[in-house]
């Protein structure tokens, strides 16, 4: 800018190369170049993974994700377990919403086993009623998150303290706080508890009000703005280059929601429209996961008018000590919070799963995409971009 | 008078600022915590962190300059005590006007780099990357922050024709309406806009970032050389403010004066911090090269001709 | 979607046609033929968006089973096309150049399965576990308890019980076992 | 101190650290890591030795406490203020962000989040840790001042709770790292955690907590437990 208003142009051979590609060739030997690691042991990396990059002063060149650090071996230990057995193993698969995993689960058990169409409704409506929270309470943390990935770490805390009430409801409904086992093969296990709506409601006004002021604290700032304007931009074209899915999809155009494109459960029902953005930055990416926000508190208030007031929580299933499912597999997905979520899931005659595939959105999202969104960027902002594509180690590694 | 008394006498008020300091400090974690909603930590916490810091076995060592680079942070800030008038009293040899003399705004100005240089040194020293790039960091806020800093004090200087930060106090007396807060707003407001990176938080803090760069220079210091930065740093943060009180919010006539001046100087970059986040390194110094570079440019213009 | 299966059948002979849901269809398809497909499939039909790629150890056909699974965003239907590898020989063509994301399957696949992909991008680096010097550890012949039996520390308090004979005492304790529980037990 | 003191000191200290480096068998060196000759800018060779150059391979020493009033002072100043490593190792940490915010507060208690190993005297160990988490908790638990605690979160670091069978999971911490406290549960509510952190507090105050000292003692056995799952090891044996 200031060379612009001086008049002064320099030799644009001599200075050095601006623009880094992913094809860019690294010599470490010529001593330009130094490789820094990202994590474990940071707290700028959501969760446990690291990021090796190769820098030249503060522009990265190369990175490399590295995951395995949270690796627990799920698919291998679903093998060896009884249906009903490997179902609170494998709900553990990803920490933020482990709901997702239960639905999944139950899903592709029933589907394999011809019980798809004996859920009854009531226990459907209750399996979208928590569905619905585990994304409020991941958004909760998520979108004022990316506040966080910049220091604005007032909105964490108010974030989080929301958060906190989600997972008291949570506890009212299914009895813990963080991994509930609530939606089981049939259907669920609890009935709503007296009062729940009301509580429930009371929490909403709170949220709707936290969502008006995070918008003020995040969306009205000029440092915000700033910083996430123009960074890690995703363009439509990547979307099916890379497996794009959810949130990240959508803030650059491409509207692809599950649960309208394969409508599970009873979305089809609900009155809504996945918000869009055309941007497809960081800003871009927060601005739709807020507005997902207020769609997710009013899904949830559509559900709680909507559902049946009381009806049977579970049909009757087999046996569950000696259920076997014949041979067959099938691939079940729901829309989490961050995306696509899926499980191919593989049985063979016997007691216990043959295969359990998960697939996540963060395998794309923070690996293949990831690795390239970083070629070119600041140092500063490697945590943003990991924050803002929603990478979720757990789920990578399994 | 006495120079042993006088020593006492500045070694007393060293260690007002130092308690003074790291009670600040707690003061603004607190209202921090408060917005969050939190209790926060207790106000004894930071006295508590110096003795169990201090209380740590192992030492570590990466070579000479890592003991010193501790040193010359504190040294750093004494050496801002030891040139500036604390408390005035109307007389250039008062008890607590420490040992200012004529033209120790320059010095001053030196040793406001002095502690950074210092932990550059000791940072190097200690061989972590995120140590050396939140130096590199560091020294290239720290130049942006001086240029209309320096600007703004010398349009003072030239304003009350004094390099003596106890003239310009002195000048100041008399009512809010002599604080050169009023009598030069323009330098005023590029030292109040310039301050935010001096006292080093959000928006400016891209230093020692948590989430960016681990905690930049001080990534290798643990124990009591951690400690010693800890009310190295304390010190600065009053020094600071004590800096900008002298020059721009008329000084202080009591203790009581300087510890509310230098709460709300201080105070005012908390306030800010708080709902701002924080700017890339290249963004913040070009901020700083906008506005109040401008501002510091006026300031001299309205006093040069 | 049953237009899409029969062209492709034509073209490519496919074999086990399986319609899971309306919009799932299951497919096995040769070896040779496979990448070809996958290829056809993101060019001129509109599966554009690769979901999953997964292994299932057949290990008593000594047979590794590869799935893509692909989805048609226009159509909203997915198409999974499974391609038989022997195990003893596992190797499979690379797919690194369709698609961003596959070489980081594959690098898994190499690592769980033993699989390998000539050519593709780093698919010899680890992936998730570090210096593993047994078998891939998702194949079936790997035992993953008796591994963790050896390696690690298990406490010895630590009771495992079958979880159908622990509740038929705990519920019925009296009741002599019947023949049909028996042959379920089996 | 002078700066020849300082000297003096420093090379009594590489001196002694070159007479007590640990020999030890490599089975798998990183490429990074190998024995290399490096042309240095002026032209000269230097051959260099990446885990015996960049790092320290003295062994841990036992650094008794200094007893009587002091110490006791010292120790209730500990147990005020415990700066724990902002590392989350496995899904309990999920609950540390709860912890540090209005519901439950941490920060009332002196507990306060710090990022870099250096500074931090206890180490959260959240939840069940995979191999290749172990060698990195291992290293940076090494890197930590002495004295530091380690509180080990879940029933998995107990006895590998739900995952036992797995062959990338430890089942018993503390046959690695030596722990103070642990917390049940899966995964335990953020009032057990600031339950474990108040009996750390109070084995703080009675000079119990001394298991920095129990590593240096039991060195040996605590290495052979790590070496014989870390195959991949790659580094010093004991990271300053």
């Amino acid at each position: 800018m200031i060379n612009k208003f001086l008049g002064f142009k320099p030799d644009e051979k001599l200075l050095p190369s601006q623009t880094v590609t992913t094809d860019t060739v690294i010599d470490l030997s010529s001593h330009k170049y130094q490789k820094i690691w990202l994590g474990p042991n940071h707290p700028g990396v959501t969760g446990n993974m690291s990021v090796e990059l190769t820098v030249q002063g503060n522009t990265i060149m190369k990175a490399k994700t590295h995951v395995g650090y949270l690796h627990r071996g799920f698919e291998k230990l679903i093998e060896r377990r009884l249906f009903v057995q490997g179902f609170p193993t494998s709900i553990r698969m990803c920490v933020a919403e482990p709901d997702t995993n239960e639905y999944l689960i139950a899903r592709s058990t029933e589907e394999l086993s011809g019980y798809a169409d004996a859920v009854p409704e009531y226990a459907n409506w209750l399996r979208m009623l928590s569905l619905e929270m585990a994304r409020l309470q991941g958004l909760l943390r998520g979108v004022p998150g990316q506040g966080g990935t910049f220091a604005l770490g007032i909105g964490v805390q108010w974030g989080v303290y929301l958060r906190d009430l989600i997972l008291d409801r949570f506890e009212e409904l299914t009895g813990a706080r963080v991994y509930h086992m609530y939606i089981i093969p049939g259907g669920v296990r609890g009935n709503l508890p007296e009062g729940f709506k009301k509580r429930m409601e009371e929490n909403l006004v709170e949220i709707d009000e936290f969502i008006i002021r995070i918008k003020k604290l995040m969306f009205h700032n000029s440092v915000f703005k700033t910083r996430a304007v123009g960074l890690g931009i995703i363009t439509p074209d990547m979307v099916d280059k890379y497996g794009i899915v959810g949130t990240n999809a959508r803030a650059c155009g491409v509207k692809r929601d599950v649960r309208k494109d394969n409508p599970y459960l009873y979305y089809d029902k609900l009155d809504f429209d996945p918000p869009t953005a055309t941007e497809g930055d960081v800003y871009a990416r927060t601005w739709v996961r807020w507005q997902e926000l207020i769609q997710t508190v009013d899904l949830i208030r559509q559900i709680m008018d909507k559902m049946p007031e009381t009806g049977d929580i579970r049909a009757k299933m087999p046996n569950v000590l000696n259920w076997k499912i014949a041979k067959g597999e099938t691939y079940v997905r729901l829309e989490s919070g961050r995306g696509e979520y899926g499980m191919y899931y593989v049985t063979d005659g016997s007691d216990k799963p043959r295969r359990i595939n998960l697939r996540g959105p963060s395998y794309n999202h923070a690996i293949a995409l990831f690795e390239d969104m970083l070629v070119g960027a600041d140092v500063a902002d490697v945590h943003a971009i990991m924050v803002s594509v929603q990478s979720c180690p757990p789920e990578i590694e399994r | 008078m006495n120079i042993y008394v006088k020593l006492a006498y500045t070694f007393l008020g060293l260690m007002i600022v130092l308690n003074w300091g790291m009670l600040m400090g707690a003061t603004m974690r607190k209202i921090g915590a408060r917005v969050a909603g939190r209790h926060g930590i207790p106000f004894k916490q930071p006295w508590i962190d110096l003795f169990k810091n201090i209380g740590v076995r192992t030492t570590i060592t990466h070579g000479i300059m890592y003991y010193i680079g501790p040193v010359f942070r504190l040294t750093g800030g004494v050496g801002l005590f030891l040139f500036m008038p604390a408390v005035f009293s109307g007389s250039p040899y008062g008890i607590w006007t420490n040992f200012s003399f004529e033209g120790d705004l320059i010095l001053i100005l030196y040793f406001q780099v002095f502690g950074m240089l210092g932990m550059a040194l000791g940072a190097g020293e200690g061989g972590h990357p995120y140590a050396a790039m939140g130096i590199a960091r560091g020294l290239a806020q720290h130049a942006a922050v001086e240029l209309p800093l320096t600007l703004a004090f010398l349009s003072i200087a030239i304003q009350y024709d004094t390099f003596s930060v106890y003239k310009i106090v002195e000048a100041q007396q008399g009512g809010f309406q002599n604080w050169v807060l009023f009598t030069n707003p323009f330098a005023a407001a590029a030292v109040i806009l310039a301050m935010l990176g001096a006292l080093g938080h959000s928006p400016f803090n891209l230093v020692k970032a948590p989430n960016e760069i681990l905690i930049g220079p001080a990534t290798e210091y643990e124990g009591s050389y951690l400690g010693f930065m800890q009310s190295a740093g304390a010190i600065i943060h009053v020094m600071e403010a004590m800096l900008f009180m002298n020059l721009v919010f008329g000084g202080a006539t009591n203790w009581f004066e300087l510890i509310l001046k230098t709460f709300l100087i201080y105070f005012w970059s908390v306030f800010v911090g708080i709902v701002f986040p924080r700017f890339k390194i290249e963004q913040s110094v070009t901020w700083f090269f906008k506005v109040p570079l401008l501002l510091g440019v006026l300031a001299i213009l309205m006093y040069s001709f | 979607m049953k237009t899409i299966i029969e062209k492709l059948n034509s073209k490519y002979n496919l074999q086990e046609i399986v319609y899971q849901r309306d919009n799932l269809v299951f497919a096995a398809i040769n070896k040779e033929n496979a990448i070809d497909a996958v290829t056809y499939l993101r060019d001129y039909e509109g599966f554009s968006h690769f979901v999953l790629m997964s292994c299932v150890d057949w290990i008593e056909d000594g047979k590794f089973q590869l799935l893509y699974l692909l989805n048609n965003p226009t159509l909203k239907s997915d198409l999974g096309l499974k391609v038989y590898i022997d195990r003893n020989n596992p190797e499979m063509v690379s797919a690194h150049h369709l698609w961003k994301q596959i070489w980081t399957y594959q690098r898994e696949l190499k690592e769980a399965f033993g699989i390998n992909f000539p050519g593709s991008p780093r698919v010899d680096e680890n992936f998730v576990v570090e210096g593993w010097t047994d078998i891939p550890h998702m194949r079936r012949d790997f035992d993953t308890h008796e591994y963790a039996q050896k390696t690690y520390f298990p406490r010895g308090d630590r009771k495992t019980n079958d979880p159908a004979e622990y509740m038929r005492k705990k519920l019925y304790p009296n009741q002599p076992i019947t023949a049909k529980q028996r042959k379920d037990d089996k | 101190m002078s700066e020849l003191d300082l000297n003096d000191k420093v090379s009594e200290m590489l001196a002694k650290s070159e007479a007590n480096v640990i020999k030890s068998e490599k089975t798998f060196i990183h490429p990074e890591d190998e024995v290399r000759e490096v042309v240095a800018p002026d032209g000269s060779i230097i051959k260099i030795n990446p885990i015996y150059d960049y790092f320290s391979g003295e062994r841990p020493q036992e650094e008794k406490p200094r007893g009587g009033i002091v110490e006791k002072f010292l120790n209730w100043a500990r147990s005020e203020s415990i700066w724990v490593l902002g590392f989350g190792t496995g899904c309990g940490s999920i609950e540390i962000p709860p912890l540090v915010t209005p519901r439950f507060d941490m920060f009332r208690f002196g507990i306060q989040m710090r990022p870099t190993p250096r500074q931090s005297n206890a180490f959260i160990i959240s939840g069940y840790l995979s191999v290749k988490t172990l060698k990195r908790v291992i290293r940076t638990y090494e890197q930590m001042p002495a004295p530091k605690y380690v509180i080990a979160l879940g029933s998995c670091t107990i006895n590998g709770g739900m995952y036992y069978d797995s062959y990338s999971t430890i089942n018993r911490l503390d046959k690695y790292i030596p722990v103070d406290v642990y917390i049940a549960g899966c995964m335990p509510r953020p009032e057990a955690l600031i339950a474990g952190f108040v009996k750390l507090k109070e084995l703080i105050k009675e000079g119990k907590a001394e298991k920095a000292n129990e590593y240096a003692r039991n060195f040996d056995e605590y290495k052979a437990n790590q070496k014989k799952i870390i195959k991949d090891w790659s580094m010093p044996d004991y990271n300053w």
